[in-house]
């Protein structure tokens, strides 16, 4: 009757802008199709399922890339009612994970052959994750982001949990969840209170009503929003105290899981960080960018120095993907000196930029994990004389550290380069001079992982399996990737420059 | 006169409804009774969004939460049968006990100092501005078809894209659950195969 | 007719310097392709491109135009133009020598040492890393470029850390994770404090550039602005010299390091300090250089005379001769901070100098490791009876190092000292008392290494063979030439020290302050004193 | 008349639910009440969007709750799940026996 | 012929490079016969030179002959470039001649010796040394060829250098050397500093121009004279030159005896004018040293057993000498001593070296006696050179000695009568070793089996014996009197050609070793016309012929007068109107301390008066090896632990410090997940207090 009728023309006001959508919905439908025909089909014959995962991933990359240029031709905008921002940041974002999905699609097949696991549902999940993921980065509502930050999360905790065989995956899933039920509580109140304060979730009126305020007195809320919106994302992105969750985790899921919750899940987070703090909350950016200074150098030296005492190389990788985070953190703090500005600052293109290296940098190495601890524990014992065992492994593992520990010529540090000029030119020389001592530190880690690589003899009792291909692929990829940037960095910082957000 | 009482009664009520029953969730030592008490609490905050005019949720609280989730909660509990009374006495972590007082008293203090601090400028914020489209028509309050109605519409215009996104969030739980549930052979049997 | 040569070269656009550079690499990367089962191809391989290396870097000094004060055979090509950042390559008298030291150390360390293996590590990575050290630190030593120049100066460390940890000795792990996180430690305040100069620099320039050349001349740094960045600069070289305290990395890497590796670490890789105060420290800061003058003065001075103690109490004959590497640095950073052309002349001098004397001192201890599997000094004894050629050898690089005259360590010493004496009075005479020392220690060494009646273990002692010998030539010939007639390595130097003194001189008030230049006639030294003691007063 | 009941009244006795929530979250070893606490948590956030909505006039904050109400669903159902995975194979397991990793 | 000068140095050089190249395969007599042609040829150049100079008139006297330019940095232009004038040519002439005698002698001492080949290389290097040393026109040539013969000193001291006495004692000379030549640098730097040049005609000008402050003046002359104090062997840095007699006696002879350790006077003559420029009290401090060593060493000598020995401490005394007349003004004197010491020294170390020889390498002079008429060439060759020291007219000696102590006594009576205590000392222990080598009664042959066991268990050999270890501990200082022990064993061993000491016969030595001695011994009888002195008995044309040939340069213009060079200064004191007496007593004391000396050694008539303070020294170097070896060391060792310890140990210290905090902090992870949520919420207490408390409500 009238009602649907009204609902109907409702609708159809309002512009949806479905060709913007595009990657989200391949996503989307790329999982629904998975586990819709996965589940009426016979099993498909092995890889196929990681393939199907991939090929959607790339396609939706490959519109993001697309999509990019429609940007930069008519400027960003917000896409259904002002619920998701149309910009490059959204778009780099989108690529960042879609990539890490292929990589890791490619690196979960072999993983998971042979295990009841096998099945659509985990690709789907990659991909539904991805979703939620690029929503968080690209949300310009607070519930958006929310809804996104949910589906990113849930669907984490079931694949962290998805080794049924280990009692260390379910652990680590039970924990995560129940963390990160925790935390995503503090969030949801945080929203509340922002909403409270601001008296909307929508990023752009927030800015305007602040804008327009007639009195501090409700900022009190807002800021009171703040800390609880900070503590839920510093959670997502793992940075101390709110680390707490990300060794174990890390160590207890499947590599694969690792490795997407290590690259999707940070590159998520720091959007969502950025969209929140950077774009939504700019005129409190004297409020909290100390905070996300303390946060940064907790990060750095907590995760660096705790990774150096580490027997596990998961969980030495987790604890450098701490002080990473606090590396990226340093770049938000450059970042909130602009926030709000014309003038945007080289913050928000570095973090980015060290983004999507990173998240290539950390696939690759997990993937060399996953290569050569299989599904027992990635004890430092079992990189004994990788180099005589598998030396292309050894080599592609070498370059992954020494990116990660900011050596020249990998895109690692180009990506630190980025960030600490970035604080530079900001003049916060402090925490950029912590930043690299943090970083001098964890080098210790990456060191202690190729003396066992390369200066030690390998026991007898390791087995030298061989490298399926599809992972192989994945680490290639990965490790050509690595040096490339770090050769000829200049393309990728271009597209970086013009990394724009909605306002 | 007598409906500002009335409103001061329900209030008071629900938040000992509300409050009781949270006390209930954490302080039982079956888990049983836990559920129980939150059953309470949601019905306490139920009569809470009454009392504000947000009926539509009211509903929703009642059917999803405690028709829902809260059966599903004893459900597992039944199915698992971990309906054992936990000894809440004694503590195995050292200082965790503490720790939690600080936290939640440093919690409800700083936000309640916060909301205090806050006092009648809340929801003054917009005042500057002209109320966002469509907000609620404050003529329309008491008519309960009008409230849902905004909400409807708020549903399906602004929040459209979130709308959508619950239901990926729903596709995430039913593969989620699939997954998990499916059943796994010991490790040595796929070791054989 | 050398000018017309280079004319005619600069004219045709034969990229010399790039090539100095990629050469090597290229052989790295080629040899990564050899066949395991084939390993002569790896050393065929490295011999061909780091012997070509070497050529071109004759050809480089062949081809140096002598008069020209300036950079020459420039390569400026834009890399990364949104950080301002580019392959830009430039030789000078200052590094031109370190560049010819460079392209020559590698082959001789290439063919001349085979390394002693450990089962996991074959020759074929080994060689590969060398010459990935080599491409490395003939980039640190030709860009102009800071970022280009932070780049080749921390990648250098990679190879030199594998070669060290694979290929060193009983300990080497621990030296090769010391020596790669001490260094590494310096540059990341090196790192920062350049980012820094690029952006405080940019507002004078009108756009980020890391261009040295560009910031050195046109960026205008506030006076305290620029003594922070000069000393996140110095603090990166002082590792690298190294300068007391920061040098006891250096120890623990030569004694581990395999021959080849404490050869190239002496030879050419501690010179990237040295090297780095000049072109960079002293080019970009001159006012922050003369202010902080009186601190690097006394460290320097109180590395002459610590590490020649050290030295003279090691039980470890490459323990000793690492130390006394510390000591010679510390003349040459004592030369950087007298600001007079006869003392920087001396310092980069003394650098060629060191990196010969030292890098031959090194092969004989290699050679003795070799024959005796045993480098402590007490094991060996009587040598110069069963191995008289041998035990000359070693006399010869030893006098030099001691720093006699007519030999190559003197002319860099001498001309340091007496440069410093200029403006640094008392710093350069108790400079000159680390002389007396020098001798002490290397003097008992020999003594109880060559002297006495050998053991029965000594007594089989072979002889310089004669491929070792060819190895040692060169160096032999390099130390009794340069001690010689030194003019020729003087007159290319000099033009360029010349032009970084007035440089100096002009953006400090060096000019007025009289002690810095070198005064004649009226010269009292009490006065000196006083001078002396506002010298002080400045640190 | 006298003063109808304040928003902020609203406000404080959710931040109350909300810290007895996580304090539960803190103190109860029983994972399925860690749940519970949770969902007070969210329970509690969900009573301040609606009293904010009704002060600020603003049904944005209402719709928020109701999204609130399906992640809630969402979470539980996905955390029983997990919850079920593992104490199929440990029966009665607490928070606390689930400590194999650490460090 | 002048232009010709480099090929002084160039003979020698072309030696050197030619033994270096073949000295293996031209063997024994071939290299030794080669490299005295070659210091042969250079001593005729010089001759020629001489005499070409003696062609021109005084004023062109002064040529330089610039090689290449050597080190050429901006102000300092320093050339390889050679100085030819009276001073450097007449040096030249005895460094290359008694250079060219003392190879030839080499030929037969070092006959039978393995290393044959290699000790004429490296007395060729050292006469190139020596060359460039006196030849220099500039500090930094002379101090090329001053550390030139400090290294072959080092070598030719430890040239057996399997015993470890011979290789700490010439790692002790060289060091020794290294502190003067600290000196000798730091007046290089001053003097560049002041004058923009080292080149001596720049310097020496500017001084007698006055341009040169005193102050600098003092500083050099003052620097230098430490670099001639360490060269020279004087108080206190003379400890070197007693051990270096370990090396072969041709070596003593040539160049701790003749010319290296000259260098220091030549060097302190050939600045005089700086010197003059300089403070009173720089000649003065010279003068002093002087004349203290001088008696120092000599009651040193006195209670010597050994025959090296003895000749060692009489040449620092000698050398002491030589500065006591630089202190006072006698340049002309000082080289004139220098000369005249050069034959009758150089003759007395071949002589001993001869019987050495002769003994079969037994220095121990108790252990011989009544050589005279086994060896008569080498004894009556040996009475020449102790007449000539113990200033015994008409021998050299004597003139020589005479001189300078009249300008003592021109410049204080002190000074004086400590120049002629030490002439009478001189006599009295010349004589003695003369009389227990050659005369007395005979202690060797039939006794010398059972003098060979006692030689074993002398205490001098234990602590020989000791003193290995010594060595090992830091001590560059192998304690002076013992060595010799050492040294002498080290001659046993080189020596086996001479066979064993069954059938024990002194022997004459070959004429390779004759010659030398007789040349020199001629030398030392005449040697003393060339500077006879202004007194009636001698033609006018005869007196000062030294003088007048050196006087360009240690003479100058006017202003020099009053400061007083030449033998004008002293015209109008006592001692100059005294002179003949002076000469008198001059004899007189010769005379009376050879008659005791003969009293107490031939007749007996008094017991020997030889405390053991002088035969060690007075302790002396072993006061200083025993501060080098305890606390010296000590300090050392100290510095190389602090920093083992202290430096290092922080720097590993951080690192556990990480290592520990960490392996804490670590355990705080419990794995339990509820305290994790313990440690969020206390961080969302703190955000909630900064946000609301600090930003919020304050």
């Amino acid at each position: 009757m009238n009602l649907l009728a009204q609902a109907e023309e409702l609708t159809e006001s309002i512009d949806i802008g479905w060709f913007a959508l595009t990657p989200l919905l391949i996503l989307v439908s790329g999982a629904l199709g998975m586990l819709v025909v996965g589940a009426l089909t016979p099993p498909w014959p092995k890889g196929l399922y990681a393939f199907v995962a991939a090929v959607t991933a790339g396609a939706a990359g490959v519109m993001a890339i697309v999509l990019w240029d429609d940007i930069s031709d008519q400027g960003p905008r917000t896409l259904v009612e002002g619920a998701l921002a149309f910009d490059t940041f959204a778009m780099w974002s989108t690529i960042t994970i879609t990539a890490v999905v292929l990589l890791v699609s490619l690196l979960t097949d072999q993983f998971i052959r042979n295990t009841p696991s096998d099945g659509p549902e985990i690709y789907a999940l990659y991909l539904v994750a991805a979703t939620g993921g690029i929503v968080m980065a690209s949300a310009n509502d607070l519930i958006v982001l929310f809804l996104g930050l949910e589906t990113l999360s849930l669907a984490l905790y079931v694949l962290a949990a998805s080794n049924r065989r280990s009692d260390q995956s379910a652990e680590s899933g039970l924990k995560y969840f129940v963390l990160g039920g925790f935390a995503s509580a503090f969030f949801l109140y945080g929203i509340a209170l922002v909403y409270g304060g601001t008296g909307s979730t929508n990023i752009g009126e927030m800015v305007t009503n602040v804008s327009a305020k007639i009195s501090e007195d409700g900022d009190v809320l807002t800021l009171a929003g703040i800390a609880l919106l900070i503590v839920g994302l510093g959670f997502k992105v793992a940075a101390a105290p709110f680390h707490v969750w990300a060794p174990d985790v890390y160590q207890g899921a499947p590599t694969p899981v690792t490795a997407f919750m290590a690259s999707a899940g940070k590159a998520a987070a720091f959007g969502a960080v950025i969209r929140v703090l950077v774009s939504g909350l700019p005129s409190f950016r004297d409020d909290w960018r100390p905070i996300v200074w303390v946060l940064a150098i907790l990060s750095l030296v907590i995760g660096s120095f705790l990774a150096v005492v580490q027997t596990d190389v998961k969980r030495m990788l987790a604890y450098s993907s701490v002080s990473h985070a606090g590396f990226l953190l340093v770049g938000v703090e450059a970042a909130g000196h602009t926030a709000g500005q014309a003038d945007a600052g080289l913050g928000v293109a570095s973090v980015q930029l060290y983004l999507l290296l990173y998240a290539v940098l950390v696939i690759g190495s997990f993937g060399v994990v996953t290569v050569v601890a299989g599904d027992q524990p990635a004890t430092l014992e079992s990189f004994r004389g990788l180099a005589k065992r598998k030396p292309i492994v050894a080599v592609a593992f070498t370059v992954f550290l020494l990116a990660q520990a900011g050596v020249p010529f990998t895109s690692g540090f180009v990506a630190k380069f980025g960030v600490i000029q970035a604080a530079v030119s900001e003049n916060s020389y402090a925490i950029a001079i912590i930043a690299m001592v943090a970083a001098v530190v964890a080098a210790f880690l990456y060191l202690r992982i190729m003396v066992s690589m390369w200066l030690h003899e390998p026991d007898e009792s390791a087995v030298v399996s061989s490298v399926p291909f599809s992972a192989g692929l994945a680490i290639g990829l990965a490790a050509v990737f690595t040096l490339a940037v770090g050769v000829y960095p200049t393309w990728l910082i271009d597209l970086s420059d013009s990394i724009t957000l909605v306002r | 006169m007598n409906t500002t009482i009335l409103e001061y009664v329900v209030f008071f009520a629900a938040s000992v409804m509300m409050l009781g029953g949270a006390l209930g969730v954490i302080l039982f030592r079956n888990p049983v009774h836990a559920a129980l008490g939150l059953i309470l609490t949601l019905f306490g905050v139920a009569v809470h969004y009454v009392s504000q005019e947000a009926h539509f949720l009211a509903a929703v609280q009642i059917i999803v939460y405690a028709g829902a989730i809260v059966v599903l909660f004893l459900f597992v509990i039944m199915l698992l049968g971990v309906d054992k009374a936990s000894d809440l006495s004694i503590e195995p972590i050292p200082i965790q006990r503490p720790l939690a007082a600080i936290m939640a008293v440093g919690l409800f203090g700083l936000v309640a100092a916060a909301v205090v601090k806050a006092g009648d400028s809340i929801g003054t914020i917009t005042a500057g501005t002209p109320a966002q489209a469509p907000g609620i028509d404050v003529a329309t309050l008491d008519n309960n078809d009008s409230n849902i109605q905004q909400l409807a519409q708020n549903l399906y215009t602004d929040h459209l894209l979130a709308f959508e996104l619950t239901s990926v969030l729903l596709i995430v739980a039913v593969a989620g659950t699939v997954l998990l549930t499916r059943k796994w052979p010991k490790a040595s049997e796929t070791d054989a195969a | 007719m050398l000018a017309a040569e280079a004319e005619a070269f600069s004219a045709s656009s034969f990229p010399i310097l790039s090539m100095l550079v990629i050469v090597p690499l290229v052989g790295a990367i080629s040899i990564l392709f050899t066949t395991k089962s084939r390993p002569e191809f790896a050393k065929l391989i490295a011999l061909v491109f780091s012997v070509t290396t070497g050529a071109m870097s004759l050809y480089l000094l062949w081809i140096f135009e002598i008069s020209d004060d300036g950079f020459q055979f420039v390569t400026n090509q834009t890399w990364i133009e949104q950080w301002g950042i580019g392959w830009h390559l430039g030789v000078d008298g200052i590094s031109l020598f370190l560049v010819v030291l460079t392209g020559l150390l590698f082959p001789l360390a290439i063919v001349g040492i085979d390394p002693h293996h450990h089962g996991a590590n074959t020759e074929k990575p080994y060689l590969a890393w060398l010459l990935m050290l080599e491409a490395g630190v003939l980039g640190s030593f030709l860009s102009l470029d800071l970022f280009l120049f932070f780049l080749f100066f921390e990648i250098v460390l990679v190879p030199m850390y594998f070669l060290i940890g694979g290929w060193g000795y009983e300990n080497r792990e621990y030296a090769a994770t010391k020596f790669y996180l001490y260094t590494f430690l310096g540059s990341a305040f090196m790192l920062v404090s350049l980012i820094a100069t690029a952006f405080i620099a940019s507002d004078s320039l009108g756009g980020i550039t890391f261009d040295l050349v560009a910031i050195a001349e046109g960026g205008d740094i506030g006076t305290t602005t620029a003594r922070w960045l000069f000393f996140g600069f110095a603090v990166a070289f002082a590792v690298k010299v190294p300068i007391f305290p920061l040098h006891t990395w250096l120890p623990d890497a030569h004694t581990q390091a395999p021959t080849a590796g404490s050869v190239v670490l002496a030879g050419v890789m501690l010179k990237l300090g040295t090297y780095g105060f000049l072109r960079f420290g002293l080019y970009l800061f001159p006012e922050a250089a003369v202010w902080s003058r009186s601190l690097w003065l006394t460290v320097a001075v109180i590395g002459i005379i610590y590490g020649a103690i050290a030295a003279t109490m090691q039980k470890d004959l490459k323990r000793l001769v690492a130390y006394s590497s510390i000591a010679h640095l510390g003349f040459i950073v004592l030369g950087t901070f007298a600001f007079t052309s006869q003392a920087i002349s001396g310092s980069v001098l003394q650098m060629v100098n060191h990196g010969v004397s030292t890098g031959a001192l090194f092969l004989f201890v290699g050679m003795i490791y070799e024959r005796r599997k045993t480098r402590q000094i007490a094991e060996l004894g009587g040598i110069q009876k069963v191995a008289p050629i041998f035990a000359a050898g070693f006399m010869i690089v030893m006098l030099s190092s001691i720093g006699v005259p007519g030999l190559n360590g003197f002319i860099g010493e001498y001309l340091i000292l007496i440069g410093s004496f200029q403006t640094a009075r008392w710093w350069t005479v108790v400079a000159t008392a680390g002389v007396i020392l020098a001798a002490l220690y290397l003097l008992w060494a020999y003594q109880r290494v060559f002297h006495g009646e050998p053991d029965e273990a000594n007594s089989s002692f072979p002889e310089l063979k004669f491929k070792e010998g060819m190895v040692l030539l060169p160096f032999l010939v390099a130390i009794v030439f340069t001690g010689v007639y030194p003019k020729p390595l003087l007159d290319r130097i000099e033009p360029s020290v010349d032009r970084l003194v007035t440089h100096v001189a002009a953006n400090s008030e060096v000019d007025a302050d009289p002690s810095y230049t070198t005064q004649r006639g009226e010269f009292e030294i009490e006065h000196a004193g006083d001078e002396t003691e506002d010298e002080e007063g400045e640190g | 008349m006298i003063a109808a009941v304040e928003p902020s009244w609203y406000l404080v006795v959710a931040a109350l639910l909300f810290s007895i929530g996580a304090f539960g979250l803190l103190v109860r070893r029983n994972p399925l009440v860690m749940f519970m606490c949770i969902e007070l948590m969210l329970n509690a956030a969900n009573l301040t969007f609606v009293a904010l909505a009704t002060s600020l006039g603003d049904i944005n904050g209402q719709t928020a709750v109701f999204f609130v109400m399906v992640v809630a669903a969402a979470e539980v159902v996905v955390g029983l799940g997990i919850l079920v995975s593992i104490l199929r194979r440990r029966p009665g397991a607490t928070a606390d026996d689930l400590a194999e990793l650490k460090g | 012929m002048v232009e010709l000068v480099w090929l002084i140095p160039a003979f020698p050089l072309l030696g050197f490079l030619t033994i270096l190249i073949g000295g293996r395969r031209m063997g024994e007599p071939l290299a030794g016969l080669f490299a005295t042609a070659m210091v042969g040829a250079s001593f005729v150049v010089a001759v020629l030179t001489y005499l070409d100079l003696l062609g021109m008139d005084e004023e062109q006297r002064s040529h330089t002959e610039t090689l290449f330019s050597w080190v050429p940095v901006g102000d300092l232009q320093i050339d390889m470039a050679f100085l030819v004038d009276p001073l450097s040519i007449t040096m030249c002439l005895f460094v290359t001649g008694i250079g060219a005698l003392i190879h030839l002698y080499s030929i037969g001492y070092m006959h039978g010796d393995p290393k044959f080949s290699k000790f004429f290389l490296y007395l060729n290097l050292f006469v190139l040394s020596m060359t460039l040393l006196v030849l220099g026109s500039n500090l930094l040539v002379t101090f090329l060829g001053w550390e030139g013969v400090g290294t072959c000193s080092y070598f030719l001291i430890s040239f057996w250098h399997t015993k470890d006495a011979n290789a700490t004692a010439g790692k002790k000379a060289f060091v020794t050397n290294r502190i003067g030549d600290f000196g000798v640098m730091l007046a290089m730097f001053l003097a560049f500093g002041a004058v923009g040049s080292i080149d001596y005609a720049v310097i020496n000008d500017s001084a007698l121009a006055g341009t040169l402050t005193q102050a600098t003046a003092t500083g050099i002359a003052a620097l230098l004279f430490v670099g001639a104090v360490g060269k020279s062997a004087q108080l206190p840095l003379y400890v070197w030159l007693p051990d270096a007699m370990a090396g072969p006696t041709p070596v003593s002879a040539l160049i701790h005896a003749a010319t290296m350790v000259t260098a220091g006077v030549y060097l302190m003559v050939r600045v005089n004018p700086v010197l003059g420029a300089a403070a009173d009290w720089v000649p003065m401090l010279i003068a002093w040293i002087g004349a203290i060593t001088a008696l120092f060493a000599a009651t040193i000598a006195l209670a010597q057993n050994d025959i090296k020995k003895v000749l060692a401490y009489s040449t620092v005394s000698q050398l002491g000498y030589m500065f006591l007349a630089v202190g006072t003004g006698a340049y002309v004197a000082a080289i004139f001593h220098m000369i005249t010491h050069a034959f009758f020294k150089a003759l007395l170390f071949l002589g001993s070296g001869s019987v050495i020889h002769g003994m079969h390498d037994e220095q121990d002079m108790r252990k011989m006696g009544k050589l005279f008429k086994f060896m008569p060439v080498t004894a009556s060759t040996f009475i020449v050179g102790w007449l000539a020291i113990a200033g015994v007219p008409p021998f050299a000696g004597f003139w020589s000695k005479d001189e300078i102590l009249l300008y003592a006594g021109a410049e204080s009576w002190v000074l004086y009568g400590i120049g002629i205590v030490t002439a009478i000392l001189t006599a009295f222990y010349m004589t003695r070793q003369v009389i227990m080598t050659f005369f007395g009664e005979q202690k060797w042959g039939s006794l010398a089996n059972e003098a060979e066991a006692a030689h074993l268990n002398d205490p001098a050999d234990t602590d020989a014996a000791t003193e290995g270890a010594e060595a090992e501990a830091l001590e560059d200082a192998g304690t002076g009197p013992q060595s010799v022990g050492a040294a002498a064993n080290a001659d046993i061993d080189q020596h086996e050609t001479h066979g064993a000491h069954g059938e024990f016969k002194p022997h004459e030595s070959p004429p390779f070793m004759l010659i030398p001695l007789v040349v020199l011994a001629g030398l030392s009888a005449v040697g003393g016309l060339i500077q006879l002195p202004s007194i009636g008995i001698i033609p006018k044309n005869a007196q000062h012929k030294l003088l007048d040939w050196l006087h360009p340069i240690v003479e100058f213009g006017e202003g020099a007068e009053e400061r007083g060079i030449g033998e004008a200064i002293i015209t109008d004191t006592t001692a100059y109107d005294l002179k003949v007496v002076l000469i008198f007593v001059a004899i007189a004391c010769a005379i009376a301390g050879i008659v005791a000396g003969w009293a107490v050694y031939q007749r007996r008539l008094v017991k020997p008066f030889e405390p053991e303070l002088l035969e060690r020294g007075w302790r002396y170097d072993e006061a200083i090896s025993w501060f080098m070896g305890k606390p010296g060391r000590a300090g050392f060792q100290g510095v190389a632990d602090g920093d083992a310890k202290v430096v290092d140990g922080a720097v590993n210290g951080v690192a556990t410090i990480v290592r520990e905090t960490a392996g804490q902090v670590r355990k705080g992870q419990t794995g339990y997940v509820r305290q994790y949520a313990g440690v969020i919420g206390i961080g969302v207490v703190f955000l909630l207090g900064w946000f609301v408390v600090i930003r919020g409500i304050l």
